[in-house]
């Protein structure tokens, strides 16, 4: 996915003389994920750049370098390091177009790596998706696909909102195939089912999306058919591809990797039985990481949302009321994941 | 290995060390510093008229909120020679970046008075089109704008077509973390901007002796490798020319620049506020007796650049804009409701779509309560 | 229930050497709400005294000063600014004890008023507690009536770990009786009913808890009788009340102020559907502000969740999946509107 | 109306025009200067002893990366002059702050080398208990720590019970709004706090030219009220004499006080990085010739005060602790994935409850699955 990153914003500034791509480490160095690999080499250092290390200048920057018709496309190095620049991001950026009513957009792109997975010590493995979503006027939008990381980056440059770009870094080094002649990515704002699948709808987004289509496999091989639905776009959100695909299943798991508390997955599970309640055989479940600072690496693997957590989940869809039974672990999910593992 | 600094270059960077001023409190010249230009007198005389334009208009303002008016409104009352000397700095070409305190320095910039009000009205959150004023709405979050005139700056050094952006901000406001990042970035991209700090002694109650411990706050300016200077703020003549030449330098491409203001908030730091928890009233009588509108009409009378005739008809003019202001927020605001949804995003979301839909249910089924 | 709080600060000072108070006006002012009128006249400049204006430095002088063994409460004077701080409440407040493994707590509470409905300017009346209870780390609390102001507030400073205390600003005028002598107030912690009722329940905290009250009156005049639960502590959740008070009404609408998507009010309805699917007899619905930057006075009362738009959730309860009605404002709703205004 | 402010008090603030030097690099005396009382003889043969312990500590580390015994390590190498300074000002009652970089100042300052590497090595966010060291945890969100320092000084001074507070941070961190925030905090409440600022070149790849246009770090603190000194970080007399001032003049009620050293990573940014994208092997060269290590190892055999037997017994206790951190880090690490619930509360709330019965079955389900 890094090299689909890499291209978009590559392609993006030789067709837009406006794109600045700026931030810590990402000119000469290329970002410490090397996202912005070549970039100073090619296009100079006017347009590709270091700046001084303060996230809420870096942001408050781009703020004014859109104003003044630029196209900023700025680095978080991860996401725990963003929050210096909350106040800019949530005060300004998100409302700079509704406090001019319409007279001054900003079309900015904010880059977060963000979620573990990689070893991380503490703060580089945290998930902030959203503090941003749950912010009025700012789109959010994570790729689980390089296709998806090329266009969607492209969009989100091309887009004449500001837009946070979250990106899961352990997928980074994921492998995928990207054509970058024509389009095939659905744009921005557009959910997709990335399988097909009519017992349970998963839904999933950016780093949850690879665990949702391993553990629709592993269903598969027990005979259960999982629909899965990739968000790709947390704001705006598709309620439409999401709803279809629940009335027709019946039965929903939504997975996330971030704490789940007031998460993104809340939401969905919320809106979800608010528009599918009739056609629900069993209550929205949730997986998501729990509700504790970003543990360290030794035990990172327990925290996060795997395969086997979600199967458990989709097995538990037909049960009752009994709060104390959504907490035992499926005889049936063991199974599974023992034979998967 | 290890790098000598040269006391020369330290001392281009430090201010003075004390306010550079032209004028006495008595309105008696002083000898002109020599690192400065004077303004022509033309200028001087417009600037006098706008000061008393001004202060008409915020003393209308004042009242409007007495009467429900205004929501809220922040007095610039004491400090028109910096407000002043901040427009008249500038060029069409440079942009401005106000806090919510200064509403006379957009008058005199040509803003239209109702629209510089809207947000203190409370009847939308910007009221002019930035763009078409090269002026930043008026920044309510602490020195956050300070980091965005820098992009602007930096932005308009990129198209290179010139331009230079000036940045208020309070005493208050330099504590603030962005403030600090605004101008270490300015340092290091030497960007064409200009910061003036009207340090008008208080951030809301907290005296400028809990706010920092500075010998002056200009002395900051330094450690970013930013040239700065301090001025008497409520002498008009000395603060103008010292923005001017701190923009003149930024546009010729010598970069940033730091100026602090001394002045006073003569009016409660809102009209919410009530001063007499936290100051004395023999200081406040100090600083009112400092006028910067009498200190200046009294130099410009003395040189013989104003009489009687030229006051009366600044008086005029400020008794029109105030008879117009009132006029015009006399009646009660409109406002639809729906607008709220119409420019979060370009295009809403098939969630905002939906919200707005329910709202104008709701709002339709009031009008028909209403109408019964 | 400015009184309350102020009470509230003034005891725990007298009874703990050890409790500071600071922020940005809060000496010889006395807040901008007069929350700690008084205070420094009474306990000196020492422990109640006016900081430089830095959010940041706020909350990080508490953590230090709590490391030291003292226990700061701190003013951030409306919610927007406390968005500066986000960084030390996030990286530092939320996760100190859990990074220490428990040898380093930070007994410290920030005060935030929240909310809207007091026709302040842009900035003054954002909602943001949702960022906090997506936190882990950080409790969450906020009262609705001058009593839970008062024992809430006493409780968050005696509490072992990091309190964020959001105040209800619209309240702070609100009249309330307060008999400080014996603690009659549930523990922080604890959700309560505050009124009982058979045909559904709704969920509020803070500004909504009156709104919710008083849509549960109105109802009543309908013969519909609303259980409205208070939930008082956002983190932690008291999931027992709300769900045995939905598993008896079998209905639930959830109330909040604050913009809907990813907020308390879908974590509470995500959580609600979890646990009561199976004694719902429709889905769980949410009234909350739109999700927009927070308007300007002149057309806040428009955004504010209002009695009309809790009836008109209540009276939906009933409806199926279409999703298009779930929109409309129904005609009941109207007409109990009419009657009461 | 307008203050004048001293050049006297302004020079007091001010730190000198080049950095403090009290040995050249090649190891000979330079002549002292006079504001500063040098180190007793004994405590610099100590400093040695500590500079070839933490070097070679500092090397293991960097091993141990290679070998996954670590998940990452950012070497000190090159700052050990900083480092052990940091460690030798200090006395029991005072406090540390460090960041990431700071492993060996904490070894110096006799924590337990494997408590220190538990953060880096994955295992835990801290290893060791910061109020039986007072020393905080090593800290990663970049001049955070500054705050909590004036914070911690701010509750000493409150006790009277004396103690000083030393709070590490490094040139990139100088950028970030909490460390203006905590200057002006320590200015404002003459908090018993020293800021040691480690410039040493980089902010992982970013060069100091593109940090600031200071003429020196140090010149930040006249800006805050703060006295400030700038020297030669690789230069341990200098350091420690220059630290151990600040530290004094603290404990002596005279207020806060910013130090810059100037120094040099000689290491990538972490094992993780490749410095050879971002600078030039003939800068590291020359950094490496300057090497503080061999500059105090010169002096101290000049002056008489080492000779061979010292510097063999020195590098048998680094031996001796570098063979220890193998061995005590060489096994797996036991951890309880259980325990994530356990300091996330005092008490865990009832979610916490529920999320940790959850992972229990988990973690059972597995260990049957295991055990098959
Ligand atoms: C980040 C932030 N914190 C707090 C406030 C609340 N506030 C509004 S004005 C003010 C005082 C500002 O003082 P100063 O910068 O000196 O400007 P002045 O009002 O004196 O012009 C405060 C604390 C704010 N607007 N933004
Ligand atoms: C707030 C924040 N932003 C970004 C980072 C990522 N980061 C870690 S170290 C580093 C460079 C720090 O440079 P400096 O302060 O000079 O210290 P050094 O590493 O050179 O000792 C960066 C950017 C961080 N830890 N915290
Ligand atoms: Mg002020
Ligand atoms: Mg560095």
């Amino acid at each position: 996915m890094a090299a689909a990153l890499n291209g978009a914003l590559r392609d993006a500034m030789r067709d837009d003389g406006d794109v600045l791509v700026f931030g810590e480490d990402v000119g000469p160095l290329g970002g410490v994920f090397r996202i912005t690999d070549g970039l100073t080499a090619e296009f100079g250092a006017e347009r590709c750049f270091d700046t001084p290390l303060a996230e809420a200048g870096i942001v408050g920057l781009a703020v004014g370098l859109a104003m003044g018709g630029f196209r900023p496309v700025v680095e978080m190095q991860f996401d725990a390091f963003a929050y210096p620049a909350f106040e800019q991001i949530v005060s300004h950026v998100a409302k700079a177009r509704n406090r001019t009513r319409g007279r001054m957009n900003l079309p900015l792109v904010i880059r977060i790596p963000f979620g573990g997975g990689i070893g991380g010590v503490e703060h580089h493995s945290d998930s902030s998706e959203a503090y941003y979503a749950h912010t009025p006027g700012l789109k959010v939008v994570t790729p689980a696909t390089a296709e998806d990381a090329y266009w969607l980056l492209r969009d989100a440059v091309a887009d004449p909102d500001p837009v946070v770009f979250m990106e899961p870094k352990r997928l980074y080094w994921a492998r995928g195939e990207l054509d970058r002649g024509a389009r095939s990515a659905a744009p921005l704002g557009r959910a997709v089912v990335r399988r097909p699948g009519r017992d349970a709808t998963v839904v999933a987004y950016g780093p949850a999306v690879p665990v949702a289509l391993e553990a629709a496999r592993e269903a598969a091989a027990e005979g259960v058919e999982l629909e899965v639905v990739d968000l790709r776009s947390v704001v705006p959100l598709d309620d439409a591809t999401v709803t279809a695909s629940v009335r027709r299943t019946g039965r929903c798991v939504v997975v996330q990797e971030a704490q789940g508390f007031a998460g993104v997955g809340a939401e969905v599970a919320a809106r979800v039985q608010e528009r599918c309640f009739h056609s629900l055989a069993a209550p929205v479940l949730r997986v998501a990481g729990f509700d504790v600072p970003y543990p360290p690496p030794v035990v990172e693997r327990a925290h996060l949302p795997g395969v086997g957590r979600v199967l458990d989940a989709v097995f538990r869809l037909q049960f009752d009321d009994e709060p104390d039974r959504t907490h035992e672990v499926s005889e049936r999910a063991r199974e599974v994941s023992r034979v998967a593992s | 290995m290890s790098s000598l600094t040269s006391r020369g270059t330290v001392d281009r960077l430090l201010p003075s060390f004390s306010p550079v001023r032209v004028v006495a409190e008595d309105g008696v010249p002083l000898a002109a510093p020599e690192a400065y230009e004077l303004p022509a007198d033309a200028l001087l005389v417009d600037a006098f008229r706008r000061m008393v334009v001004g202060r008409r208009f915020d003393a209308q303002a004042t009242v409007l909120t007495r009467q429900g008016r205004l929501a809220v409104y922040p007095s610039s009352r004491g400090q028109e020679a910096c407000q002043i000397a901040s427009a008249l700095a500038l060029r069409g070409e440079d942009w401005l970046f106000p806090t919510y305190r200064d509403s006379v320095a957009l008058l005199a910039r040509g803003l239209d008075p109702v629209e510089i009000l809207t947000l203190l009205r409370g009847e939308w959150h910007c009221g002019y089109d930035p763009a078409a004023w090269r002026t930043a709405p008026q920044c309510t979050p602490l020195a956050t704008q300070t980091v965005h005139a820098v992009g602007l700056a930096d932005a308009l050094r990129r198209r290179g077509r010139g331009g230079v952006v000036l940045a208020l901000v309070g005493d208050g406001g330099t504590s603030e973390g962005d403030f600090h990042e605004a101008l270490n970035f300015a340092g290091v991209l030497r960007a064409p901007v200009v910061f003036l700090v009207q340090n008008n002694g208080y951030a809301i109650s907290v005296p400028l002796a809990r706010q920092s411990a500075a010998p002056a706050l200009a002395f900051k300016g330094v450690g970013y490798g930013v040239a700065s200077e301090q001025v008497d703020g409520n002498d008009l003549v000395a603060t103008l020319a010292v923005v001017t030449a701190a923009v003149e330098r930024a546009r010729a491409g010598e970069g940033p620049f730091l100026v602090e203001a001394h002045t006073y908030r003569v009016e409660p730091h809102t009209n919410a506020d009530d001063a007499t928890r936290y100051r004395e009233e023999t200081e406040v009588a100090r600083w009112r007796a400092a006028d910067p509108l009498a200190r200046l009409e009294r130099y410009l009378r003395g040189r013989g650049l104003l009489a009687d005739g030229g006051v009366a008809a600044a008086e005029e003019e400020a008794e029109r804009v105030a008879g117009e202001v009132r006029e015009r927020l006399g009646g009660e605001m409109e406002a639809d409701p729906l607008e709220m949804f119409r420019h979060v995003f370009a295009e809403p979301t098939p969630q905002l779509v939906e919200q707005r839909a329910l709202l104008a249910a709701e709002l339709a089924a009031d009008a028909e309560g209403g109408e019964r």
